[in-house]
């Protein structure tokens, strides 16, 4: 098994750094473990867009939570969970996050503020506004923010939780991730408005639009965001513009976007911008990032391989879980 | 003479107790819903509770099914305790992904990491001339979906004590309250009662007939078995209280003791309750233990028209079931 | 059963007037006959608010469609419906325009472009949208009107259905009557938002905000979002301010309303408005408008003999209708 | 050595086909759904039908199932004949309200003045690794709603052939398709047919045991059906194709020559489908002439798992059948 030698102690900029890479190497692992068909079902990377997750969970305290979607392993890893579950995870292995039960569109990990990821499209942006107004009855001033994409601003649900977190004032953030695609729809088609972020305005709460390429300027407007719910002054919807470079899925690897539209956005690469920014800023230096890509590999490969020696979870125990302990249960009078 | 003090509360009286019980006894518990603040709800069931719990825990929701059930499924995940009404049971059609993709699965596809103390309470609203879009008896779908509980009660004290239960219970419960019960009185005791999720109420012994009845086909069963009585045949009348865990228990003892099964249902006749029932004590009662077929009454396979004679003629009556005994019988 | 006479050729704006006096006393006659229990179920009365349809539907063609609500019996009337039918339907019989099946909440009547009442709330928005993207298809010019209220726009589907109606520009025209009230509910707590018209700019279509008690009024902003429907522009959001004088329903008479806040609106008085301005622009006498008024009494009256005099549907009959014609129908292959 | 000219084709195909002709024998068909367009939909059911009949006919639709199934609805009720495409069937979670309050049942409601000629067809996702919300199979709660048609082929020949009859029907569809049988050939006829609605099929004459099963559980029971047959017990597989109408006369038939029962059904147990079939059989044939009491194999009363192990132990398995088998024979 790969041993991780852990760099010398990393500052906000470079752990930032970090993180996006090791999104980036998570997901490019992902992707081979499901053409070795060690991933069952679909894999969706969100490579391209890694700036958005990190962003707005550099904005987080350990205590708030997020709710994500089919394509969350960034929202994930950006929000703090550990590599080794999460792969085991999506591999299917008892010592996954979900013991093996969720997969790669179910992470859940409770103990790092993360509620779930959802593969419904746009399912989770309710119960992200009720688990909102549920900390704010518990007296606590944690905030919520929900994942979802520019498909699922679409969705019946995103304008009820929307209007409903209005009017509750519900301490929770929407985070479009406008990648303007929804498999092969272009949300030119999908919609008639330039912007996702006026809907906003029918449910009286600001939308903010922001290059979701730009890790900075996603922390600072979700920072605004989410000092803005925890203050008690309600939602803000977030339009994060960015692009997925790779196919909507693993397992739907065709693609009809136009190869320039691709080119484009490869060079608007949010990693390699970032990176720029820190070298041309002083800093950090080539070396440097070169060092924290390797270690995100390492921890990556790490993952992999524990994953990859971890049991598979006993088919007996497959009912454990359905129900959460009660008498009935105990007593044996099952569903 | 009962020893316990009592007093006579309609149902609706009896389940607004039984909300009010558990707000007080736990700061976690708080509803939603629409018209159920100062309208105190259609039908009455969360009157006063706005004054004595304010408007934080008692919430007038807009008018979005689906957004409150969500929202409900979210706050129980980080730990409160959520009664969602539905104010005419046919709108859950409107929540069935939050529901059913997410209430009743968090759970398991977490690992068992999260629990989902979700209550979503409403009235199946038939019998009353309101159509088919606010008369349907949908149990049968939540029964068919793992992860939730139903729950369904025949009167005001079995819906106390049971509401009770389904609130501190850490899954996810479809409550199930027949409207045309709402006004019915029953005794039910002053002091604090608790009814066990899971356990059958056998409300008539007998030895000829099981009959297995829940909610408002109840009072049609022992209307049936005080009638046969008087000729001899002797209904045992079964009330599961809850669909989902169903006391099987109770149910094939009483079938493998009468050797006769008729299960009263108000749902569509096809894929309903009463097929489950049939279909499982087939499990559990050698076929040799049965001394006739056992056989369904249940509504008709139509959605639920206006008008009084076609209304009557499509839910099932006490001659529905007075004919099925008599072929059982036979 | 009453004589009808009719009175003597009616122009136009004498017939807007019989209408909207036409649905007064169709509404107060079907509360009596709920109080006395020829009505089962529920009446929801549209007093307050005949304006809306009355002026909306003058800007419609006998073969344009509309949908409507639980409180339909001012849609109907206004698109032309007979009063004897659906007078005969909400008392359940059999001479009902639908055979009593469908009762107060369901009146249809294809025949006469009313393609169903709609007792879910905001439930026939999307059918209203689809009709309309099909009657295109069909190479027809005819639009569709989708009604519903303030509490029906906070519907997921309101959503789904005014964005796919923008993106396929399908000829409908989505009224949304703002009585201010869902049942017990003040829009302002159900909305953080002024006006439900700014919903419309999330979808990329005109909003237009109208008084919902100036008949004319009404029909001049339909007839223009009418007009851009047939041109095959797209749809329309017309919000309608107005007020119900009457509670909620027949069923549910408790109304937690301010009486001030009535006493207001009955000065605002539809019917009695559109009159003033009638006698006083000259248009019509005092004289003429009240034997108008008669004459929609005694219609309703007429109507209302009829129904009660007609049978009820045969029970042998109730699995009819179910099924359309189909040749494992016919077969006996119940389903 | 078949007359009839013929193709091999996928399942996919086979439906790719059905849409098509039917697209081109009757202009007032189009489709609508997901990613159905350039894209060919997720699984090529639709590929090639935006070439072919253009944009207007051939809807991408955004997310927004509720909206395109109730849009649907109103074409519907127009006279055109839409046919829906959920991109997953655990989708149809969004738009129940649509299919049950409103195509299910906008005929009765109106007096039999319209009529809703709607299907809603796509695919049952489950044994590849999708996971609890993207792996449901929901027949039972279509068998029981009034209004609906239900359909589920079992190969490539019966799905173009029904899906035909489908689109013509004046009714609202549901028609449900098994992933796993998209890429599954069979023969299909060059020229047109149809296939009668609510007529069984069946797969397989044995007098032993019957096993009516449909969609994917088909070939369960065929592999079955071969293995026992070594052993000398020979089962008769009936396919209903339609559970929605339900053809009682074939499968009452069978039971009542064999005398054994056995449903076999992905779905999971309680209020299930094979619920539904033993129930009705009880109507049908007289208990004196069972052998054994029917018995149903399902999948477990569990969300679907992601980890194929646990997958596997949900779902249906030869096993689970040949045990019952062996139950009944006893
Ligand atoms: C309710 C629902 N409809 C459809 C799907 C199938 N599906 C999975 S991802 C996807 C596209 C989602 O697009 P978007 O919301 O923009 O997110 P992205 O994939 O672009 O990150 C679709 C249609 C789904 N999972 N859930
Ligand atoms: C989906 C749904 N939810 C709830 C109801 C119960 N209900 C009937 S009318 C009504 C209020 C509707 O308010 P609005 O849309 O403003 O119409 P209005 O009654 O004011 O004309 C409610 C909540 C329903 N019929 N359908
Ligand atoms: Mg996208
Ligand atoms: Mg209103």
């Amino acid at each position: 098994m790969t041993v991780v030698e852990p760099v010398d102690a990393v500052n906000a900029l470079e752990e930032t750094y970090l993180k996006l890479a090791r999104i980036r190497a998570f997901e490019l692992k992902a992707m081979d473990l499901f053409s070795e068909k060690f991933i069952r079902g679909s894999v969706h990377p969100y490579i391209g867009m890694e700036a958005v997750a990190v962003g707005v969970c550099g904005a987080l305290r350990d205590d708030d939570y997020i709710t994500s979607t089919h394509r969350g392993h960034g929202h994930c890893i950006a929000k703090g969970l550990e590599l080794r579950p999460m792969m085991a995870e999506i591999t299917g292995r008892a010592t996954g996050y979900c013991k093996g039960r969720g997969g790669s569109m179910h992470i859940t990990a409770m103990g790092k503020g993360m509620l779930g990821a959802d593969a419904i499209v746009a399912g989770s942006v309710a119960i992200a506004t009720g688990a909102a107004y549920g900390l704010r009855l518990q007296g606590k001033d944690a905030v919520v923010v929900a994942f979802f994409g520019d498909g699922g601003s679409n969705q019946g649900i995103f304008h009820e939780a929307a209007n409903l977190a209005s009017v509750l004032s519900a301490p929770v953030v929407f985070v479009c991730e406008n990648n303007q695609w929804a498999i092969s729809m272009p949300i030119q088609r999908a919609i008639a408005v330039e912007d996702i972020a006026v809907r906003a305005a029918g449910y009286g709460f600001p939308g903010e639009i922001v290059d979701g390429n730009d890790v900075l300027a996603v922390r600072d407007v979700a920072q605004r965001a989410v000092d803005r719910a925890r203050r008690g002054d309600g939602p803000t919807l977030i339009e994060a513009k960015t692009y997925r470079i790779t196919p909507h899925s693993a397992a739907t690897p065709t693609d009809n976007r136009a190869p320039e539209e691709l080119d484009l956005w490869r060079e608007r690469d949010p990693i390699a911008r970032f990176a720029r920014h820190l070298v041309d800023s002083g800093a950090a230096t080539e070396d440097r990032l070169e060092e924290l890509g390797r270690q995100a590999a390492a921890e990556v490969e790490d993952a992999a391989a524990y994953a990859l020696d971890s049991p598979y979870p006993d088919p007996a125990d497959v009912e454990d879980d359905v129900y959460a302990p009660a008498d009935w249960l105990r007593e044996g009078r099952l569903a | 003479m009962s020893t316990v003090a009592v007093s006579e509360l309609t149902m609706a009286e009896a389940l607004n107790e039984g909300l009010r019980e558990e707000m007080e006894r736990d700061p976690s518990v708080w509803v939603i819903g629409e018209d159920i603040g100062a309208h105190g709800g259609l039908f009455k069931v969360t009157e006063g509770l706005l004054a004595d719990f304010g408007p934080a825990r008692v919430i007038d929701s807009p008018i979005s099914e689906a957004g409150i059930t969500g929202a409900g499924v979210g706050a129980a995940l980080i730990g409160c305790r959520p009664v969602v009404e539905l104010q005419i049971f046919d709108f859950v059609t409107l929540t069935m992904d939050q529901l059913v993709n997410h209430a009743a699965k968090w759970r398991y596809m977490s690992g068992g990491q999260v629990s989902v103390p979700l209550v979503v309470r409403g009235p199946i609203s038939n019998g009353i001339g309101m159509a088919a879009q606010h008369s349907q008896t949908l149990e049968a779908w939540f029964v068919h979906t793992p992860g939730l509980m139903v729950i369904m009660p025949s009167n005001a004290y079995d819906a106390k004590g049971l509401l009770k239960s389904a609130i501190r219970d850490d899954n996810p419960v479809v409550f199930l309250e027949k409207r045309l019960l709402y006004s019915r009185k029953a005794e039910v005791p002053r002091d604090e009662y608790l009814i066990p999720i899971g356990v059958a109420d056998v409300k008539r012994r007998g030895d000829d007939i099981t009959v297995v009845a829940a909610g408002a086909s109840v009072q049609l069963a022992l209307q049936a078995a005080r009638q046969l009585a008087r000729e001899g045949i002797e209904l045992e009348v079964v009330d599961p209280r809850t669909l989902k865990p169903l006391d099987m228990d109770t149910i094939a003892e009483s079938v493998a003791r009468t050797g006769r099964l008729i299960v009263v249902n108000e749902g569509p006749r096809a894929g309903g309750f009463a097929s489950e029932v049939v279909a499982r004590t087939l499990d559990h009662v050698p076929l040799q233990d049965l001394k006739a077929a056992p056989r369904r009454v249940t509504a008709r396979d139509t959605p639920i028209p206006y008008s009084a004679g076609l209304e009557r003629a499509v839910l099932p009556s006490l001659d529905d079931l007075l004919a099925a005994a008599a072929v059982v019988m036979s």
